[in-house]
Parts: structure tokens; C-alpha cells; sequence
């Protein structure tokens, strides 16, 4: 493991040009959540139904891994259904948990499987999942999974 | 005296590991916690190969061995602090220590001097780490008393100017940092014992980041009371100390009940003997205690005095490196006036998080984070900080690293293109 | 299977020990601490020499390290007492663990499953250690709640005659001891817990003879909270163990306040994070959580099942041959059922104290004294007893020399003339 | 150090026969001192005025040296002036405090030398001054020294 692989080039480039990094108004559900271990947060609005994610966006402070996660999170859910939506989460938790030993499903995560490395740092693991672990919230606040 | 470093470093068995693809361990974490010389990990692992046995109870040999070993490390850190061995109490940590005093505070009757209500200030400070911050906030809660606290400067430093009106005739208890873990600022402690005394507030000392560091008399500070954690120290993990004044230990409710801290039980109350027996209840971290007493003879051998110009210096070279990198904001003190070497920074265009792992690839161990100061953070509108500590196994080399470090992780970050 | 003992000492270098006039030093003071086999003494070495850091706080390898090592010992605890790693929170001893849970109780608001009051009551027994006593007595005075208590029946276990009027609607907290560490009765759990849940009391178990002396699954014994110290169960100093449930830790208050246990923090107010978090305010006992987890897998490796009936054999054994001495009578069950391997007696015309020294001349290692519990003392009108307790490194040869010890002072003390 | 040379025939000796070891009535003053850590008790009344230590009795149960050490106690200051017994106290403090060091003044402690070698087991120091104690707390309470 070396920085390079890491921190991948599209991880680094969701960090300096994140996506959907404007918190919309009137959103269905808006829920904060902060790594208390470094206080990183993220505020996530959502808007959708049962049917469909309509509306996935975000503010955050935070380091590179957290906001490009939550970058590349808010990207790939939006317009999916709720179950959709659980199971791409599912699957970059899984990732997550590997240890290292997961390459993450291209197909479901897409861009998403650039953090398979940080699952090989512990203390990072945390940052990758902020932004994804907001979702969930709000998917359950809303009555959606 | 100019410490000897490699033979310092030499001592400490974990700085001859390597890290992350083969580099040698450049440790500048100590602020967190300190590593263990080989003195005091055999000291450890020697209490419990020949000597271990309940304190203060068997009237076996072993036992005696032990209560000797645990007396005697107690006679050391009263030494180490210039205080009286039955005013050292042992705990677990800082921590249990600032939390025990507001809890034997909280215990004390209508009538002592420890009684708290509704007309009663608790002044603490902006710089406080959490451990000196939420007790007092919650003794506050449940005693009616209100919390107050002294403000910071641009230096990270606390901000004097209304020392008169904060330190009033309502404040009863001032619990203060004497070295902030993140901006390395050293209180101006006689300005407070001072004015404390004007008023008759008692005075508590979280020494975490000074007493491992500078040599320090608790008589000659003129303070109530004081906290330090051992492995902050050179000493094992679970030991912490807790220093007071014998008259007021003598007035001052226990804490934790049980075993050992009794003179008299039946089965609706019990009288409690006096100090330090009253507040230790049930079998101590005896091998702690007795690595501690280790640790500190071992910094005092090398001389606290010593210990601390060299930080200076260190703290001294550091900033001169860290003004020249671009970009770079040192948050507290930018000169080695009452300053230790905790140093916190910020890089434009880095998030403290993204440099810690940086440096980690290359060895460098720092910490990030809000270092258990969130309101401080908030105050200066930070989220994060990278922190380097220093301590007496660090050596000017070990500061060119991190300086290295840093410039790469610059070019990896804010490389052209990104 | 039976144990092998001569195996098992060799592992115990203490037990390798000459005490007075080089006689070979036979411990027979487990309940106060017990001994620590290599393998725990050189785990906490390792932890300082390779893997010391801050848990739960770096960015670097050695934090992360140190982390899953402190994690790790979590899982293995909790696997030893069939619980949830996040229901097991590591204090320094059973003692805080006691006072933790007395405290946060008394943390607890009005409305909260916790809240005492006027009309509360608090169950104890005559048998508790102080540790298990005063915390309670102390809550109750606190919040005005009051202490009722199991007396005891001529075998020295609890009388459970009354248990119908004793464990009533008020019953909001049941703490009792599991072994006695006076008498070695184990109490009758399933009688108190079925009650306990009739009435919706909590009920809260003090493990400390329990614990490293079989097989123990909290779930199955149905019991709310559960405490015990490591220093007794092979394990290091200095680190203890309380576990609860989590719906009911998720509700309860913490105890200790500062670093690493909160979710936000203001100058005026935090929010706490969950278990076990909350609970471990502070850097904590790293290396002794380390060495415990050591410890337990040392435990089960030898199996608790084979521990315990090694331990009612040796127990059996020392009752025949105790039972043969004149003038001896052994306080607590005259059998083993139900009863642990903590064996108290009194012989007549010989002081507990004179007795214990009179051992100990013979490298033999017992505790004498009110064993913490004054108060049944005081109800047996005794002052003081002396107690052999074994543990896994004891056998058969061990408890002949305590007998050929007593048979000796006898000599001593009761020739004729004197 | 074995068993017979702490336990010498004259402590076993006072611990079977215990001198002044019956509380006198109406006593100029009653203390009650206590071994927190072994349980043994100690009842002292004393009668005297700052010339004479009139009536030393006690009462107590205990192991043989804090017995034996009582009873020789009571005899050695029954009769003294309170300095004298102040300063007997100090000799006999000063042998305990020896670590095996002293063999104590024969002069001012007469029996009390049989003690010199409890001074050698920390933990039998305290059973060895119970009685002391009590003589010191009871003089300082009579205002004698
Ligand atoms: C039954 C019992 N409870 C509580 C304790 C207190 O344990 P510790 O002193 O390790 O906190 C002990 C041991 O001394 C004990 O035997
Ligand atoms: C200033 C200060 N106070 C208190 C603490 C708490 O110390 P511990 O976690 O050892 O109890 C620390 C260290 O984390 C500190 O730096």
C-alpha cells in the first residue's frame, strides 16, 4: 500500500470538485452527522419516496476520503429506489469491512470502489462511511427502508 | 545539560521498531501518550514475577514486598511533585482524577468548604481539554453552580484581561490547564494562585502536558490540588495521580467506596480512614504504581531541568522550520515564551486528517484531530488541527522529518492538475 | 479433564519463588489477587515494547494497532462471559465497576428506568465485600432510597426465607454478591433473578470469586449488570470489567466525563456516545486490557469447566482433612455444593493474625482479617478469620502443607505451660 | 528471624495472662481505637493529672501482639508522670520503627524489648501500637501532653 493507491486520482478529484455539494431546500428529510473522533460532519438532504431517491445533496467539513465518499455516495443513489440504494450501501459497507481483501462490486459501487483501499486503515474507515451512514439515516427517518 | 538522545532512545524498546514499508519509527505523539523506557516495563513485568500480592492486606511476605513496592512508588511521585507521600493518591488517570474531585466535591455537605449551590462560580478556560471541561459542567448541573470561563487570544493563549471580574467573590473553584495539549500555551499560574487567593477559590491543576514535562513544586505553585496521567510520563497505562492539600483531603468526601478505605462498617454506614487510604477503595494498579515510581526516578535521573531546555529547544528549532513551509499556520505561540512542544498547525488545501496519513506512510507518527478540545476548535473556527509533541527522546532530525514530510505530502496533495 | 497442575505452576514464575527460610512460596491468597502466568506478564511487555499509542485517537499504525489490540482484548472478554463486545466496559477494578453503576445511577433523571427515590429500595446481603456495600449505602442516602439486606443462615449463605417480602414492588436494585469471599457460598441466582423480574427490579452481580472460577454466561444467568476484577482472574492490575445490557446501558447516564466518550462538545454542554464509549472517558489501561484478554484465553484455553471441578476437588479435599483438625471450625458451607474454593476457618486460642504469621514462616500465603466484610464479621461475632483460597496452580501437596502449618502453630501457640 | 524469636515466651506470656485488662469504672477518660485493616479493638480508660497516670485499664480482643503489647503497656506507665510515659511511647515508637534495627531501651521499656523484633513485619507494626495509640489519644484528650 502506498498513498498513490490510496488515495486514488478519483478520489482526490471528488475532493476538490465534489458533486452535489448544495444543500437543497425543502428537502424531505435533512439529517447532521459528525465523526466525533475528528469532527468531520456532514449535512445530507433528501427528498424521495418509496419509489425513488429524487433528490440526494450535501455540506460538509472534512478531509479527503469523507467528502469524496459522500461525493461519489450522493452521485450513485440519486434516482435509484430506496432498495436500490440499500444495497449499493450494503455493498460499500462490505468493502468497508474487508479489510483490504475486497476489490467492491464495479457494477454496484462504480466510482465507489476507488475506497476499497481504505479499508485496509481502520481509523479511516470511519470517513468513508460518514457521508453513507447519513443516508441510511435519512432513508429510515423518511420511512424508506 | 544537553540530553544524550540516541542513548535516550536506545531505552525505549518501540523506537527501534519499523513502520509502514520498512521506515524506522519517528514518534511525535507524546501529547497523547509517551513510550515506556525498558526500566519500566521490567519494573512492571518484575512486580509481577516476585512480588505480586494484594497491598495493605496479607500478612505474608509477598504481601509486604507489594505494600512496600506501592508505598515506595508513592514516596517517589511525592518527591517527583515536592509534595507530601500521604497527599498522593493514586488512580487510574488524569481524567478519574479531575472526575473523582468533582464527584468528592459534589459529595460534600451543606457547611463544608467544598459545598457548592446556586451562588457559586466554577471558572475553567476555553483551552481546556474535555476531561477538565465536562466534569466541572456537570458538577455545575447538579449543584446549581455556573460555569464560567476564561476566553483565549489570538495566541491561543488565555486571555487575562478580565481576570478581576472572572475571578470573583462567588468562584469557589478554579480548574485550569496548566499547559494547553493544543497549543502547547503555559498558564500564568501566579496571576491565578494570586487573585485565587484574594477570594478563597480553591485552585485545580490538569497537568497532563506540564508535570511530564518541567520541573514542577506543587508547594511552590501554591495550588490546591493537581492531575497527571502516568503514561503521558514514561509510565504505565491506568496509573494516574491525584495531588492535594492535606487539610483539605482531610475535608474532602471520598469518592469510589469499598475496600481498604475504611475505619469502621456495619450494614447502614461506614467512617472512612484518612488520606491516601479514603481514596483508594479496592486492590490498586499495583504494578502501575510501582512503573510509575520507575518512570519518574527515570526522568528525574536525566533532570527534569534538562528535559525541558531540550523541548525548548526543540520547540524553538521546530517553529523556525514550520514558518518556512508554505502555507503553513502554527496555531498558538510562534516563540518559546511559556510554550512546551506541543505543535499545532494547519495546511492550506491539506485536511489535518489527509497530512496524518501522509506522514504515517513515512513513518511519522502525529496526531489529528480536535484533540479532545472541541469548544476550543469551534472558537477558532477550526474542525481539525495536525498535532506534533515532543519529548525527551526526540531529536532535531526527528523535526527535519516531519518538515520533509509535510513538503511531500504538499506535493502529493496540491500537485498542479488536482 | 483434569488439570495438570505441575504444568500449570511451571507457567507461574512467581510460583518458582523461595519466600522465608527459602521455603517454596504456596499461595493460598487467590480471592485477594491472583497470581500471573508468562504468558499475561510478557503480553503487557509486548504491548509497551511494540504496539503502544493512544487508542482510539491516532491516524498512524502503532494507534491502530494498539486499537484493534484494546478491541480485540474486548472481544475476547466478551466472548468469556457470553455477552456483546459493546456491552463490556473496561474500568480499573470491580470496585469502580460497583461505584460506576451507583454513581450513574445517581446520575440518572427523574423518568429514567433508574430514578430512585423516598419510595425506592436498594437489596444488599449481610454476605457483601465493602465493595459491593457502601456504593449502595451511600446512593441510597443520596437519593433518600432504602437499604434492605438478605441475613444470612448458619452455613453462611444467604437466608432466602424472606425473599418474597425482601424483593417487592420497591425493589428497584438488587446487588449480591455471586461467591461469597468469606464463606465460598455461591448464592442461588435463579431464585433471585426470577423474582427480581417479577417485581421488574435490576439486578447486578458481583463477580469477583465468580468469575475466574467457572463457566459463566451472563445471558444465561438473565442478571442486568456484572462486574468483576482482572487482577483476580490471572489478569493484570489495575483493569476490571463491568458488563450490562445494552438496551440498558443505551439509557444509562455515564460516570466518568472527558475524552473519547462524547458526541459534541459546547463551553456549556456535551452529548455522550454509546457503550461502550461512553463508559471510558479518557485513555485507558491499554496494556492491562491487553493482559487481560491474555488472561481469559489462558482461562479457557485450560477450560473453566476443568478449573472449576479441579477447584471443588481441592475444596472437598481440604474440608475432610480442615474438618480433622482439632479445634478448627470452618466458617461456611461444610460441603461443596454450592460453595467455591475460598475456605475461611477459625482455631481455637490462636488469633487469625497469629495463625497467618505462623504460616507465612512456612512459606505458606493466606489472608487473615474481616476480609472487607465488617459487617459479617461483626454478625458472627468474630473479629477476624483466616482464609485459604485456591485457584487453578493449587493442588493436593498445597493444602497437606496448610494442614501440617495449622498443626504446627498449634504447637506454637497452645503448648502447654503457656 | 523465626516464629520463637518474634513470639517470645513473654508475649505469649502477657497474651495469656494479660495485666490491667479489666476497664475501671468511672474512668477520667474512655477511648476506643481500632485496626481498620485487621479488625482488632482496643478500649482504654485512663485516670491521672499531669503529676501521675493513676489507673491504666483496658479492654480488647486481638492477636497476641496487640494484646501482649497493651497489657505490657499498662504496666510499664501505671504510676508515671505523663512526660515519663510520653517518653517511654517515643523509645517504644522509635524500636518499632526500626525495621529489626533496635532492641530497644531495656531501661525505659523493661518487657516492651520483647517486641523489638515485630518491627521486622510491617504489617504487625500497627497490631503492636494499638494499645499505644489509644495511651497517646487518651493523654493528648486529658489534656496531659
Ligand atoms: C466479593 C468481592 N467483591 C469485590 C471485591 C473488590 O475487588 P477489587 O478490590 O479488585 O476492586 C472483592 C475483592 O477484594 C471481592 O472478593
Ligand atoms: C491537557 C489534558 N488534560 C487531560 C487529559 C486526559 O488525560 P487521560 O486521558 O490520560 O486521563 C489529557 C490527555 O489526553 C490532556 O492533554
Amino acid at each position: 500500500m502506498n498513498l498513490e493507491s490510496l488515495y486514488q486520482d478519483l478520489i482526490l478529484d471528488h475532493y476538490k470538485n465534489p458533486l452535489n455539494k448544495k444543500l437543497a431546500e425543502n428537502p424531505g428529510i435533512s439529517v447532521h452527522h459528525v465523526n466525533p473522533s475528528c469532527g468531520d460532519e456532514v449535512t445530507l438532504h433528501l427528498t424521495g419516496d418509496r419509489s425513488e431517491l429524487k433528490s440526494v445533496t450535501w455540506d460538509g467539513v472534512g478531509c479527503s476520503i469523507s467528502q469524496a465518499s459522500t461525493s461519489v455516495m450522493s452521485d450513485l443513489v440519486q434516482g435509484k429506489s430506496p432498495a436500490q440504494a440499500e444495497s449499493i450501501l450494503n455493498s460499500f459497507m462490505e468493502m468497508m469491512q474487508s479489510k483490504g481483501g475486497s476489490q467492491g462490486d464495479l457494477e454496484l459501487l462504480g466510482d465507489g470502489v476507488a475506497f476499497s483501499g481504505v479499508s485496509k486503515f481502520p481509523a479511516r474507515i470511519k470517513c468513508a462511511l460518514l457521508g453513507w451512514m447519513a443516508l441510511k439515516d435519512a432513508m429510515v427517518q423518511l420511512d424508506l427502508i | 545539560m544537553p540530553l544524550d538522545v540516541s542513548t535516550i532512545k536506545a531505552d525505549f524498546p518501540i523506537l527501534q521498531r519499523k513502520v509502514r514499508h520498512d521506515n524506522p519509527l519517528i514518534y511525535l505523539d507524546s501529547g497523547a501518550t509517551s513510550q515506556k523506557p525498558i526500566q519500566v516495563i521490567d519494573a512492571v513485568s518484575n512486580f509481577y514475577k516476585n512480588h505480586n500480592s494484594a497491598v495493605h492486606r496479607g500478612a505474608h511476605l509477598i504481601a509486604e514486598e507489594a505494600t512496600d513496592a506501592y508505598e515506595g512508588a508513592r514516596e517517589k511521585v511525592a518527591k517527583f511533585i515536592d509534595g507530601d507521600p500521604d497527599e498522593v493518591i493514586f488512580t487510574k488517570s488524569a481524567t478519574e482524577s479531575l472526575n473523582a474531585l468533582a464527584y468528592s466535591i459534589g459529595n460534600a455537605a451543606k457547611g463544608s468548604p467544598f459545598y457548592l449551590d446556586e451562588n457559586s462560580e466554577i471558572l475553567v478556560s476555553e483551552l481546556e481539554h474535555h476531561a477538565n471541561l465536562i466534569p466541572w459542567q456537570e458538577l455545575a448541573k447538579r449543584t446549581g453552580a455556573k460555569l464560567t470561563w476564561f476566553e483565549i487570544d489570538e495566541d491561543v493563549r488565555l486571555d487575562y484581561s478580565n481576570i478581576d471580574q472572572l475571578i470573583n467573590k462567588k468562584t469557589k473553584i478554579i480548574a485550569i490547564t496548566h499547559q494547553s495539549n493544543v497549543s502547547g500555551a503555559i498558564t500564568d499560574l501566579p496571576a491565578i494562585v494570586e487573585r485565587a487567593k484574594v477570594v478563597g477559590a480553591l485552585t485545580i491543576l490538569d497537568a497532563c502536558q506540564s508535570a511530564p514535562h518541567m520541573d514542577i513544586s506543587v508547594k511552590k505553585l501554591g495550588i490546591d490540588f493537581y492531575a497527571f496521567s502516568g503514561h503521558k510520563a514514561v509510565g504505565p497505562t491506568g496509573i494516574g495521580i491525584l495531588w492535594g492539600r492535606t487539610e483539605l483531603l482531610d475535608q474532602l468526601p471520598p469518592f469510589l467506596y469499598g475496600g481498604s478505605m475504611v475505619t469502621s462498617v456495619t450494614m447502614t454506614g461506614a467512617t472512612f480512614a484518612k488520606s491516601p487510604r479514603k481514596f483508594e477503595a479496592g486492590v490498586p494498579n499495583m504494578a502501575g504504581a510501582v512503573g510509575l515510581g520507575v518512570a519518574l526516578d527515570y526522568l528525574s535521573d536525566i533532570g527534569m531541568e534538562n528535559i525541558h531546555n531540550h523541548e525548548i529547544a526543540l520547540t524553538q528549532y521546530s517553529l523556525e522550520k514550520l514558518a518556512q513551509v508554505e502555507g503553513l499556520t502554527v496555531i498558538g505561540p510562534k516563540n518559546v515564551e511559556m510554550r512546551g512542544a506541543v505543535l499545532s498547525f494547519t495546511v492550506d488545501g491539506i485536511h489535518p486528517h489527509d497530512l496524518g496519513q501522509a506522514l504515517d506512510e513515512n513513518g511519522i507518527a502525529v496526531r489529528t484531530g480536535h484533540h479532545c478540545a472541541w469548544p476550543l476548535m469551534k472558537k477558532m473556527k477550526l474542525v481539525a488541527t495536525t498535532r506534533a509533541s515532543l519529548y525527551l527522546y526526540n531529536d532535531f532530525t526527528d523535526v527535519d522529518h516531519l518538515i520533509t514530510g509535510i513538503e511531500s505530502a504538499k506535493k502529493f496533495f496540491l500537485k498542479s492538475g488536482r
